[in-house]
């Protein structure tokens, strides 16, 4: 498998290390219930099909990705930086 | 930053030990014939990481451009003014390279705000890979498409060699390209490129900053 | 036709003409009791083991393939209890014991092989850790043996001793574990649920679960709908998303793990071995063949094949381990999708639906499971409570903190 | 066809070589000037340069070459390539023997030595070759019906029987001698096989410029062509592929690799190939591979692999000198070898009747023509009939005849009657799969063509085309022509600019064909798949079991199982299955093929990395004193840490350990504590980071100090601990244990850059710049003292526990000092940079000479940590929590932080978890385990009287005795509480007192004088 590292170019998936499904997103703060933090940490949808995901290129730029895949064929439709994305899921919250 | 030059060594005890340690043999190896590999080990360079602040990498360009005459490269870049220079190494970040740590003893005061800085002379090895078969030797280990179509002067790499982490960069077309690895690994790294560069036959020689 | 040395000599005379189908091979009936939702091994053992000790032989297992095309038909054949948590030991115990007795209980030769397991320890952290795993297994009446080098040498004298990177010090040995025919325990159990009356339905994959008033009451299928009185999951590698047909999320993510098999050679290797310093299993096939594996690829996949990252892993470890390998070339490699937990232990529970029962969640620890899994699934779908030996494979578990994780990695399914 | 010579050949074998009998006397591409001397079980023979052992063996008339797998019966040569079931042999001995290998693929060498295999005790006389007369029991899936009574007899008694029995040849008894490489590729258009169509898409692509690799597995460029007697262009085929080859070598951008296997495709377009570098020498050059391992990244792909000769399923077509027609030709024009005296051609096709044509141009006798179509062209016929041989049209050939080698056939004519007609060679043309393997590698199944009735390629992944034979389009124009599109089509796609040329003219053929998949009335055993042993009747008894499923078909008779993968076997089982289901060959569908599409040498994919050179080995700063003082190093990880430093007159670890332990405690030592993880934080959003990351707090830590630190994973447990260091206002240094150092880098960097992107963090790793030495004893200070430059107070008062500053050391060298302490006693860390770390090391010990230092390794550092009960990777295990290890009341409660609310759970607060505590044998003489369980002393073993277990021990020199640590339920309560250590796997059963797990200096006095 080929990721391509929107930094590093494309490199072979022994590269990157793998976290998982991107889509949970951590209950920051003192408020946060416990349930929404179990189901951060262990509820997974798991889809037969396009997933965005979180790898990290540890062995490159050590970047922390967002990968969407296909979990089907392993076909990979975009990599992004994880920062973008998180600060693109924040500018959608704040609008 | 450590200050070699002007060190009053309490003794001669305090000799800084090379990288490679005992690792590297000088002289020629490998197959017969013309040496189709050249290893340079790179003693006594300074180095050290530059961490940009959030939202200040302009301001970092300047201080870099008009205090050292450097300029940060792109992505995947390696910007070099003879043995000076900067090499990319991951978003917001470089490694700055110079003969000496000497060299680099102003930037973390200039860059105060701008970047981090952190030394990292003695952590890694450097060695220079030139020869006719620079290219097919780094390919038994490089994943990188190193071809002059993808990959000259001027290019850098962080990637892996044998497992062990390598930054690289192309020093020039003939080609050669430097090859910075931790220090820890520096012996298993050694073994790998006597291993790979064995069929081509290669010789050693060091050079001190 | 009972299996024995009669009939098959018996046969031979009469050029093999009189062998009849296995198993059934049923169409769907409009209801059932129970519906089976996978015919891999623990679907089909679940449903032998309903018929068996529950009398309950109005069952269906429906497969949307054929029979055995999961990962029954696709692991490296290991079977052992040498695990170290309380909540998996008398599980898995069970399981052996169910092994020990299959083939005359089944009337099929699985090829039930007791060689033994064989884990290597390379420092003394880990040989302490092996120790505690053993001590843990003796408490339970399990054996377990620990040896040092020269009791690792007596058994495999080829493996590098002497120029590793890794030395060996010594190994972790469960002489009842072994290898089964994979293959075989899914056609065994196929052969004895059917003629104990269950429904093999292949050919029939489940596209919808039924509910009414939060109670289930059938599964719609490619070849129509099926009521039923209770629907059980089996379908490790998919469970995902059948339980998604419910608006259930569960504490798995679904993995690629590769297995290899070189080409056959005489005896080499007569016990089953894994590499403590690196991603490497092995063991011989009776055909010969060298049967190992390593780690997962590491991500989310539902195709079964891996990439050569790992392959290139599970070699170097082959190599550092046993250097006489180099020659011997790989014939194949293949991949399975594993249901890889959060906290690499299955699940064999109840859901918050009536009558909806799920065994999932085995990553690569399935088969040696298959006899228990079906036996304690079978119990928990006919009594409606969990079998004791499985009562710690509850899916509250990550609520409540009662995490079996063998290797301490926590909540990322890929590190199990 | 017709347009083929058809006169004999004057003399038909070579009247200088009496030693090869079949070798003709003039043609092929072998070099008769060049002889080769080789052996096959022991009988010495020769051969010529460009022969594979193969065609040497058919040369010099061997024609058994080995026994099958399960009937043990003989077996020859019945293909010219890689899809080989049958001559598989032992190549060379020793340590570099290699059971399993196709004789059509090894390429013959000076003193090659080959060996028959899967016989006893020889190949001629084979006693397991009575399987063959009890074949009506050992039909498929017979072992799965018996064998099983008495249960105990199956490991003991039947096993270890079938497994002797299975198994083919023998591997290497001894590591293996040669070394193996790796490299990596990169091209635009990666062209897979070398025959007509890959020769044309490699030189239209490279043409264009574009970036070409063409891979092909045989030893010279052709394919095909090399084997065939054709015209292209006017020239003949073999001269057109060393013409096109030349060209291709003129290239620079195009890479020709020969000798080399495409075995595999990957996703995204990576591809892994092996090359055989010295395969076809005795042994490798100095330095040089015996192979290498490709991993090629291609932006296109042609595969241009070709397409494998299907046999005829007849009775007996196992039998020594029955071969594929295909590779009868190959022989005789390749390596102009007769593969038999008077041979005979059993065909369906036009095809077939080339091979009677090729025999009779290189002067063989030509027995007869059996084509099972009822009509065949009039020219082909009068081909044959005027070289006198028998045509049978409408018939089949239903079994064979000969002991160990072919002696006649029996042929059933169109009216049913039965002819034997004396042969020892039969070739078999049943038409031509294409080599569907590779592009099923990625998933995708291949789909059924009716007009040439054979799989070919169905969708395949983008960027990858199939051309030629291998996409079912079998003529030479076809190819040329496919081919040259492929190449400049994937060219084009890569930016570049490609033109096709015209096609060149080429003889004409015909490809009327219409298989035969399995003879009516075989006479004698039909095999399907030679090399498993699987026969027609085995098909037709899995279809009465039930065995339906191409899949099920598979595993239940190992059809295609075998090392050919079932190259020349598939099919044909699945047209026996389609017609006794009445189902057509697609609806019972193919498996599916796996990688490698032969198999490949495991070395190959380990390469380098084997023995010592598996993984990296780290050295730490003090390696070269260490070494030169004979110190015993131990692995630890990928790090080689110093364990203890023996000195003379100690006789074994223990007495070194205490001597090193007793020293740091009355005096003082240096250890090398390099391997921790040390990472720089720096920003202004530094603390607000650790605050997030740390589960204790660190809001008040001045600068100058350190601080211990907890970092939980997010499920509650512990991921590492630590100490942060206050170096600057924003600026902190932060350790981790050297296991863990590398996760929780990437830990940090995911809450930086993913979960806390606001804050302003700089992470800079900074654990090889530093070397890094604890310095533990009373005498620490007085040692440090002569290293840290004068101008530094390190005096009690200035300096005091926890203290942390930059200092200069050795005349202003920059240093970091931190009074820390993992010995319990009066310690510093003291890190140098690390070109300094061989003088540092070297200093200290040389400024603690007065006052008796001593080197220590990490077994003592591991003592002492006991003896202070603090916990490390034994206790820190992915398991516990911190209320298990004792740190609960040091955790934050006003801050949140990765891992809050989980490690809350019912379970990790329940007051009958298993926490820490220490261990003390109540028989003070008694030895202590890791690993041992506790049990109440009264109560019979078993796991609900299982109460925790030791996870550390150490012999104590403070205590004389044995100590531990441990987890035991309900542990600070029950202080001086007796329990067994209960340890069956070593035989131990040690009464032991629980007690605090601070063995040494409680009140922390030592700590901070």
């Amino acid at each position: 498998m080929r990721i391509r590292c929107p930094f590093c170019g494309e490199r072979d998936n022994g590269e990157f290390s793998y976290l998982g499904d991107a889509a949970p997103r951590r209950p920051d703060g003192l408020e946060a219930s416990a349930q929404a933090m179990h189901d951060y940490v262990y509820l997974r949808d798991n889809p037969a099909g396009t997933i965005r995901e979180l790898w990290y290129h540890a062995a490159g730029c050590r970047s922390w990705l967002v990968v969407t895949r296909d979990t089907r064929t392993h076909a990979i439709e975009s990599v992004e930086p994880a920062r973008d994305v998180a600060r693109a899921r924040r500018s959608g919250e704040a609008a | 930053m450590s200050e070699p030059a002007t060190i009053q060594a309490s003794a001669s005890l305090w000799q800084p030990r090379s990288a490679w340690g005992g690792a590297p043999r000088a002289g020629r190896h490998g197959a017969p014939g013309q040496a189709g590999i050249r290893l340079t080990l790179l003693e006594g360079r300074g180095l050290a990481t530059l961490v940009a602040t959030e939202g200040n990498e302009a301001g970092l360009q300047t201080v870099l451009a008009e205090r050292f005459g450097l300029s940060a490269p792109e992505a995947g870049g390696a910007a070099f003014e003879g043995e000076r220079g900067l090499v990319w190494s991951a978003p917001g970040q470089w490694l700055a390279v110079a003969p000496s740590p000497h060299a680099l003893r102003d930037l973390p005061e200039a860059l105060r705000g701008l970047a981090a800085v952190t030394d990292q002379s003695d952590g890694r090895a450097l060695v220079r890979v030139s020869g006719p078969q620079a290219r097919a030797l780094l390919a038994k280990g490089v994943a990188v498409d190193l071809h002059p179509r993808a990959f000259g002067p001027g290019r850098a790499a962080v990637t892996s060699i044998a497992h062990i982490g390598v930054q690289l960069w192309q020093r020039d077309a003939g080609p050669s390209y430097d090859i910075a690895v931790a220090r820890s690994f520096a012996g298993s790294f050694w073994a790998w490129l006597e291993h790979a560069a064995a069929e081509f036959g290669y010789e050693v020689a060091t050079v001190q900053g | 036709m009972r299996y024995s040395l009669f009939s098959v000599l018996g046969q031979a005379l009469r050029g093999q003409r009189d062998w009849t189908p296995q198993w059934r091979d049923a169409a769907p009936q409009e209801a059932y009791d129970v519906v089976i939702v996978g015919g891999g091994g623990h679907g089909l053992a679940t449903a032998y083991y309903l018929a068996k000790e529950h009398g309950i032989t109005n069952v269906a297992v429906l497969e949307k393939s054929h029979i055995g095309s999961g990962n029954v038909g696709r692991n490296t054949t290991i079977v052992r209890s040498n695990y170290g948590l309380p909540g998996n030991i008398p599980f898995y115990e069970r399981s052996m014991k169910l092994w020990e007795g299959l083939e005359q209980d089944i009337n099929y030769n699985a090829m039930v092989s007791q060689r033994g397991v064989l884990n290597l320890y390379h420092s003394d952290a880990q040989r302490d850790a092996y120790a505690r795993r053993g001590n843990a297994m003796r408490l339970a009446g399990i054996d377990a043996e620990l040896l040092d080098r020269e009791g690792v040498r007596a058994m495999v004298p080829f493996i590098d001793f002497d120029n590793a990177r890794f030395p060996v010090k010594g190994g972790l040995i469960q002489r009842r574990g072994g290898t089964v025919r994979h293959d075989a325990v899914a056609w065994g159990y196929a052969r004895a649920a059917s003629d104990r009356g269950v429904d093999i339905v292949q050919n029939c994959a489940v596209t919808g679960i039924r509910r009414e008033n939060g109670r289930v009451t059938g599964v719609e299928t490619s070849r129509g709908f099926i009521r039923a009185g209770k629907v059980a999951l089996s379908v490790a590698g998919s469970s995902s998303l059948l339980a998604g047909m419910v608006d259930m999320r569960l504490p798995i993510e679904s993995h690629v793990l590769q297995a290899f098999v070189s080409e056959g050679v005489k005896p080499l290797i007569d016990c089953v071995m894994t590499f403590g310093a690196g991603h490497f299993y092995v063991s011989q096939s009776d055909k010969g063949g060298l049967v190992f594996g390593g780690d997962i690829d590491g991500y989310n996949s539902y195709a079964q094949r891996g990439n050569l990252h790992t392959i290139e892993d599970v070699m170097e470890g082959g190599m550092a381990l046993w250097p006489g390998l180099g020659r011997l070339r790989l014939l194949r490699h293949w991949g399975g999708i594993m249901d890889m937990s959060m906290d690499g232990s299955p699940i064999i529970d109840r859901t918050e639906i009536g009558g909806l029962y799920l065994n999932a969640g085995w990553c690569y620890g399935g088969f040696k499971a298959t006899p228990a899994a079906g036996f304690c699934f079978a119990h928990l779908i006919a009594r409606d409570e969990p079998h004791a030996d499985a009562s710690a494979y509850r899916l509250d578990r990550f609520a409540t903190g009662h995490l079996i994780d063998e290797k301490g990695m926590g909540a990322q399914p890929n590190l199990h | 066809m017709t347009t083929l010579a058809l006169q004999r050949a004057e003399a038909p074998v070579s009247a200088t070589s009496a030693d090869q009998p079949f070798r003709t006397a003039a043609g092929g591409l072998i070099d008769r000037n060049r002889p080769r001397d080789f052996t096959f079980d022991g009988r010495r023979l020769t051969g010529c340069h460009g022969d594979t052992l193969a065609s040497a063996l058919l040369a010099n008339g061997v024609r058994l070459v080995g026994r099958s797998f399960k009937y043990h019966r003989p077996r020859g040569i019945l293909s010219a390539g890689s899809e080989e079931p049958n001559a598989l042999v032992e190549l060379r001995s020793g340590a570099r023997r290699e059971p399993n290998t196709r004789a059509t693929m090894a390429e013959l060498y000076e003193g090659l030595e080959a060996t028959s295999q899967n016989r006893w005790p020889t190949l001629a006389v084979d006693a397991l070759s009575v399987n063959a007369l009890l074949s009506p029991v050992f039909a498929a899936g017979f072992y799965y019906k018996t064998f099983m009574w008495p249960a105990a007899f199956w490991e003991k008694l039947y096993e270890p029987m079938i497994r002797r029995a299975a198994g083919l040849g023998r591997a290497a008894d001894a590591p293996d001698p040669d070394i193996y490489d790796h490299a990596y590729a990169h091209c635009d258009v990666l062209v897979i096989g070398g025959g007509p169509a890959g020769l044309s898409a490699a030189l239209a692509a490279g043409r264009s410029g574009a970036r070409v690799i063409l891979v092909d597995e045989d030893f010279a460029t052709g394919g095909r062509l090399l084997a065939e007697r054709r015209e292209i262009g006017g020239a003949s085929g073999a001269d057109w592929a060393a013409r096109a080859l030349a060209e291709l070598e003129s290239l620079p951008e195009v890479r020709i690799l020969s000798r080399t296997t495409l075995f595999g495709v990957y996703d995204h377009g990576a591809y892994g190939a092996v090359e055989r570098v010295s395969d076809h020498l005795a042994v490798p050059a100095a330095h040089a591979p015996r192979q290498r391992l490709w991993r090629i990244v291609a932006k296109r792909a042609v595969l241009a692999a070709g397409a494998i000769e299907r046999p005829h399923v007849f009775g007996g077509n196992d039998r020594p000198g029955v071969m594929l027609a295909g590779a009868v030709r190959t022989y005789l024009n390749r390596y102009g070898v007769l593969p038999g005296r008077r041979l005979a051609v059993f065909t369906s096709s036009d095809d077939g009747w080339r091979t009677a044509a090729d025999v009779l141009a290189a002067g063989g006798e030509l027995a007869a023509v059996i084509d099972t179509r009822p009509s065949v062209p009039p020219a082909l016929r009068r081909m044959a009939e005027a070289a006198g041989a028998r045509v049978v049209t409408g018939g089949y050939v239903a079994g064979t005849k000969g002991h160990l080698g072919l002696s006649a056939i029996q042929v059933v004519d169109g009216y049913h009657s039965v002819e034997t007609i004396a042969c020892d060679g039969l070739a078999m043309a049943n038409g031509w799969n294409p080599v569907v393997h590779l592009d099923s590698h990625l998933s995708r199944r291949p789909v059924w063509d009716e007009a040439i009735h054979a799989f070919v390629p169905g969708t395949l992944p983008s960027g990858m085309q199939a051309v030629g034979a291998a996409a079912g389009r079998f003529t030479l124009a076809e190819c040329l022509e496919s081919g040259a599109r492929a190449g400049a089509e994937a060219a084009t796609a890569c930016g570049f600019t490609a033109t096709t040329e015209a096609t060149p003219q080429t003889d004409p053929e015909s490809l009327d064909h219409t298989p035969l998949w399995r003879v009516p009335k075989p006479l004698g055993k039909a095999f399907v798949d030679f090399q498993n042993d699987v026969a027609a009747s085995d098909v037709e008894l899995a279809h009465r079991e039930g065995f339906r499923a191409v899949e099920l078909l598979k595993r239940y008779t190992t059809l295609g199982m075998a090392t050919d993968q079932g190259k020349t076997s598939n099919l044909a089982g699945l047209s026996i299955m389609a017609e006794l289901t009445g189902k057509d060959i697609p609806s019972v569908g193919t498996t599916v093929f796996r990688p490698p599409f032969t198999p490949v040498a495991i070395g190959a994919f380990a390469g380098h990395h084997r023995g010592k050179d598996f993984r990296a080995t780290r050295h730490v700063p003090s390696h070269a004193w260490a070494e030169e003082n004979g110190c015993v190093f131990v692995e630890t990880g990928l790090w080689l840490r110093p364990a203890y430093f023996p000195r003379a007159g100690e006789t074994d670890w223990l007495d070194t350990v205490v001597r090193e332990v007793e020293t740091v405690r009355a005096r003082v030592g240096v250890c090398d504590v390099t391997t921790l993880g040390k990472i720089d934080i720096q920003g202004r959003d530094a603390l607000a980071f650790i605050e997030r990351v740390c589960a204790n707090p660190f809001g008040t830590l001045p600068v100058g100090k350190a601080r211990y630190a907890v970092l939980l994973r997010e499920d509650g447990l512990i991921l590492d601990d630590g100490t942060i260091a206050r170096m600057g206002e924003t600026h902190y240094v932060m350790t981790a244990s050297t296991a863990n150092a590398a996760k929780v880098m990437q830990h940090l960097e995911f809450c930086r850059q993913w979960l806390w992107l606001e804050l302003d963090v700089q992470l800079a790793s900074v654990s090889e710049q530093w070397a890094q030495y604890a310095v533990a004893g009373p005498r620490a200070r007085d040692t440090l003292r002569r290293i840290v430059d004068p101008g530094f107070d390190i005096s009690n008062d200035a300096f005091p526990f926890l203290a942390c500053a930059d200092v200069t050391v050795g005349g202003g060298i920059p240093a970091r000092l931190f009074r820390i302490s993992f010995s319990g006693e009066l310690a510093y860390e003291l890190a140098v940079p690390a070109a300094y770390g061989d003088a540092a090391w070297r200093a200290i010990m040389q400024a603690g000479l007065p006052y008796g230092i001593t080197a220590y390794g990490s077994e003592a550092l591991s003592v002492m940590r006991i003896e202070k009960g603090h916990a490390a990777g034994a206790e820190i295990n992915g398991q516990t929590t911190a209320r298990d290890l004792g740190l609960g009341g040091m955790l934050a409660k006003k801050k949140d932080y990765i891992g809050r609310l989980m490690k809350e759970r019912p379970a990790f607060t329940d007051p009958d978890r298993p926490v820490l505590a220490g261990f003390r044998p109540v028989d003070p003489s008694a030895r202590l385990r890791a690993g041992a369980h506790f049990l109440a002393r009264d109560a019979a073993p078993s796991l609900e009287a299982d109460e925790g277990v030791m996870t550390s021990v150490a012999y104590s020199p403070s205590l004389r005795t044995w100590i531990g640590i441990g987890l035991i339920r309900r542990g600070p309560e029950r202080h001086g509480e007796r329990v067994r250590a209960y340890d069956p796997v070593r035989g131990a059963d040690i009464e032991v007192e629980i007690c605090s797990p601070v063995f040494v200096d409680p009140k922390e006095e030592k700590l901070r004088v």
